[in-house]
């Protein structure tokens, strides 16, 4: 396996604790369980948003705390959702008396546990609002739209969310904000080689040399075609066609542009990657309003990319320019 | 043959022995549709419930064991099936709370409760494709028993048979809920591995009468 | 090939493209080769920092070129030193009037081509120095010391001596700070698998499942031995103590601690790894004063990685806080 | 036979020639002990050389179409042998600057040149396997011939032997320079590709006479 690592049973811990540790100036651990705050408390009065879910899509969840991005994150074990408990001492650690907001992905496990916590600090008076972000778009029709993943959209509505609690938005307006993201963010990935779980000792699945899975999930879920490995520029252009049918912006309209490496593949290839998605874009009529490029949401080791379009409004957008501090996300 | 905290716990330490033992065939069967994790779940969760249990000295209700074992499993599976097999449980516990020893019709809304549970936590229906598909037919079949006049193993044992039915089924379904439903079509022909725990677990009280 | 690209043969060019279109703001192409330049002048009276050399590294070097790092950025083909006319074209489009620091790795073809640059800038009356890393001491005995490869202590070098020059350091005290940086850094890497080419079909060497290379170099050069994989302590542990052997620091001595990523390796396993390399140096009695953990100096898509150590007086560790604002690396 | 200006074409035509032929045996070379890319440089590099030049039409000296080689090797071959073989053919150049044709004292002077120049750029020493091995006896070779009083094509075909001779020797030279060097003992066994490629530069030039 190619992969650095002791026990495979102490990866999540390990991998905390190398965050926290390379960044201790801005990080600390709490509670017991993998959970992570902000060392600089939030400004009393602010909504303390939290995002969680199995680990193994370093650096999000915990690469992103910090100002106008996370107060805290709960990682689980390896795409494993993380249990109520260790997302109740992140809520007690960063709680700023104005209520918790969640972001979680839209898998069973995460909802649950979030779902349990929600209620538990309900029971102690702590009001909390759960966005779940369901941002791929990559199985299609295959699926039930309730059942659409969160994919590497969840680190674009964390950003937005954590920007508008910066700025000292309530539980209320981060909700509706949360609701207007999810109709404006679609994913789409493709996986040129599986990841390997730890505990596992082969990839999640195999691929040829010059095969590619369309549509693949971060947790090394196969996606819906598998197809021969195409040019980048036609893989750009597939992907721009599922997500922009998504988003049906008006022609000429500007768009984020989130391109995403799953892990294995390096900066040069994204940057490629990029070009070929504005070149598409472009070439539909569409223009790039910001850009995004970088290994932010990770599958373990998987090659591959994914990309995500925003179709966002001037507020939206500028919440997205809001500065932001953290150890994986750095701007302006 | 009472169904007091004792029968209650030795229930679930069965489970806990029986996850253990069909660990790797569960997680098999998560591996062919979901992430491959449920057996290690189950017996890491039911591993600390039995752990907590100390059969014979147990002075409570068996509404406090499983409420007990609800809390446990929800804050060590972290899964979809910790907070699913947990709500079932203490749905369960809170409609037999204060009761020492339960009837059959205690058992009938036992399971009637748990199957709510899980409904409601997961959103999901019938024929789905989940751990319900093996809960509702259950549930369904020990209320039919407790009906009759039945007495409470009888219903266990209809409960059972209703169960196992019920996770063989899921066979033929498309999975609409879960990681399995990422593969649309695909899931069919796979056995779903929660309505295979399900099943494993109320077969697990009816052997511990 | 689990490679995002079009035409092998443009690969460089699109990569180039790609950077330069997500950093439009920072970024620039000058002249007709793939010369990079800050889009921000430098100051007048400041001199210009240019790190360039074979591409395939990517961030490296065009992802550092910001404020109060590189000037300018001249890539090469993969692999391959850019010609002195690519250099010149960024000389011309960067020089505020104090000359050009070139800061290029050990190899034949870096410093041959940039030495003829050299020669054409005194040409010109361009006063040039350049600062030849040679950090790697990866082969160990295996090579002679003058032939040490430059690797990840490129960048080391290249933000500490861009931070000199933005403070306005002359041409004479930035080949000063070039020649104490030279003594103070050491970096080695571990492969676990090699990258491919875009050109090449197949790997730059296999290695199995379970094997690793130690000592590669970041052009897939094969390194000083195979060994079964081992755990992350271990390696952590072996690379810590062929690079401290170099240093030689007094004991209790806290150095920076850079652990990159060659490509292909995710962020959460840097993560892992930093933790164990921070434990090796303390359980050895060094502390750490300074971390840096990313991938940034790549060799294409290769999994593995490469720790590189520095001993800085108190003045060099200054010049590695100053605050740099570059695509791929922004502090504070 | 005269050894004018077109000779300088015709040599450098024919290296861009054999350099096309021998590219994949070159980079093959370079791919044992280097980066594989060795054949690929000179092809591009020589046929830039070669599209630029016009053979029968110029008016000028050999040092002029060395110089201009020179110079469009270094700006299109980019990796450590367009700057070795740049500066070979422009210090070249500068010895036999403003003759119309030369003669074997010339030649030696010439090869010579081009030796140091690759010395100097690559800070090699003889042994050091690279192609200071083949230039170096070649010049040597060509020097002894031209002391003797043979003629310009006797000192060519002697620098011809000396250069394959010593590009053949470098089999056993453990590499000091160069991606070569990175492999220490390990690179004994392999040619130079370098040295190699010198010996057919220079081949090349005897056979364009
Ligand atoms: N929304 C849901 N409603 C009901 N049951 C569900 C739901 N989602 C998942 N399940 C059940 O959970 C099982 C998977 O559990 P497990 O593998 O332990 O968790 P995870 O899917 O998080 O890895 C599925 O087989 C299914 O029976
Ligand atoms: N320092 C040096 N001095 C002399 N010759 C050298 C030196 N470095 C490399 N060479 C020669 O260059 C050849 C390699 O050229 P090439 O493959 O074109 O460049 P690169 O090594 O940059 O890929 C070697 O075989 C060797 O003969
Ligand atoms: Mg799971
Ligand atoms: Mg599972
Ligand atoms: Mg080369
Ligand atoms: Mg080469």
């Amino acid at each position: 396996m190619k992969k650095l690592m002791n026990d495979p049973r102490a990866v999540t811990e390990q991998t905390v604790a190398g965050y926290v540790r390379a960044h201790a100036g801005r990080l600390r651990r709490v509670g017991t369980g993998y959970g992570v705050a902000r060392v600089e408390p939030l400004l009393p009065g602010t909504v303390a948003v939290i995002g969680g879910g199995g680990s193994g899509h370093e650096p999000m969840h915990l690469g992103y705390v910090g100002a106008g991005l996370l107060a805290g994150a709960v990682p689980g074990e390896i795409f494993s959702a993380p249990t109520p408990e260790a997302i109740l001492e992140v809520v007690t650690a960063t709680h700023a008396g104005a209520g918790v907001l969640f972001v979680v992905g839209n898998y069973s496990g995460d909802r649950f546990n979030f779902e349990l916590a929600a209620e538990r600090c309900a029971e102690r008076g702590i009001p909390t609002h759960t966005v779940v972000v369901a941002d791929d778009v990559g199985l299609g029709e295959l699926i039930r739209a309730d059942n659409r993943r969160g994919i590497a959209g969840m680190l674009v509505a964390a950003k937005v969310l954590g920007a508008a609690a910066e700025r000292g938005d309530d539980l209320e307006s981060l909700a509706e904000i949360g609701a207007r993201l999810g109709h404006g963010i679609a994913s789409m990935g493709v996986g040129l080689r599986a990841g390997t779980s730890p505990l596992a000792d082969v990839a999640s699945f195999d691929l040829g040399e010059d095969e590619m899975e369309i549509g693949i999930g971060i947790h090394g879920e196969l996606g819906r075609d598998r197809l021969p490995r195409q040019r980048a520029d036609a893989i750009a252009d597939l992907l721009v066609g599922e997500t922009l049918a998504e988003l049906a912006p008006p022609a000429g309209d500007s768009l984020l542009v989130f391109v995403n490496g799953l892990g294995g593949t390096p900066p040069g290839e994204l940057a490629l990657f990029f070009d070929a998605v504005a070149r598409s874009l472009e070439g539909r009529g569409y223009g790039v309003a910001r850009v995004l490029v970088g290994t932010h949401v990770t599958a373990l080791d998987m090659q591959g990319v994914s990309l995500t379009l925003g179709r966002f409004d001037s507020e939206l957008l500028s919440l997205w320019d809001a500065p932001v501090d953290t150890p994986a996300l750095r701007a302006p | 043959m009472t169904l007091d905290a004792n029968w209650a716990a030795r229930w679930l330490i069965a489970a806990g022995d029986v996850f253990e033992t069909e660990r790797g065939a569960l997680s098999e069967l998560d591996r062919q549709i979901g992430d491959g994790d449920h057996g290690e779940n189950l017996s890491r969760g039911f591993g600390a419930v039995r752990g907590q249990l100390r059969v014979g000295t147990l002075p409570g209700t068996p509404a406090e064991v499983l409420r007990e074992a609800a809390l446990t499993l929800i804050s060590t599976v972290g899964g979809a099936s910790g907070p699913l097999y947990g709500t079932a449980l203490l749905r369960a516990s809170e409609v037999i709370a204060d009761k020492d020893a339960l009837d059959a019709a205690d058992v009938a809304a036992l399971l009637r409760a748990g199957a709510a549970g899980i409904a409601q936590r997961g959103s999901a229906e019938p024929g789905d494709k989940t751990m319900l598909d093996s809960w509702l037919p259950a549930a369904d079949a020990a209320a039919v028993a407790a009906e009759r006049g039945e007495d409470a193993p009888a219903v266990l044992a209809a409960a059972v048979r209703a169960a196992d039915a019920g996770a063989v089924a899921t066979d033929d379904l498309i999975a609409l809920r879960g990681r399995a439903a990422y593969l649309g079509e695909r899931s069919r022909g796979h056995r779903d591995p929660g309505a295979a725990s399900s099943a494993l677990l109320i077969a697990a009280a009816a052997d511990s009468l």
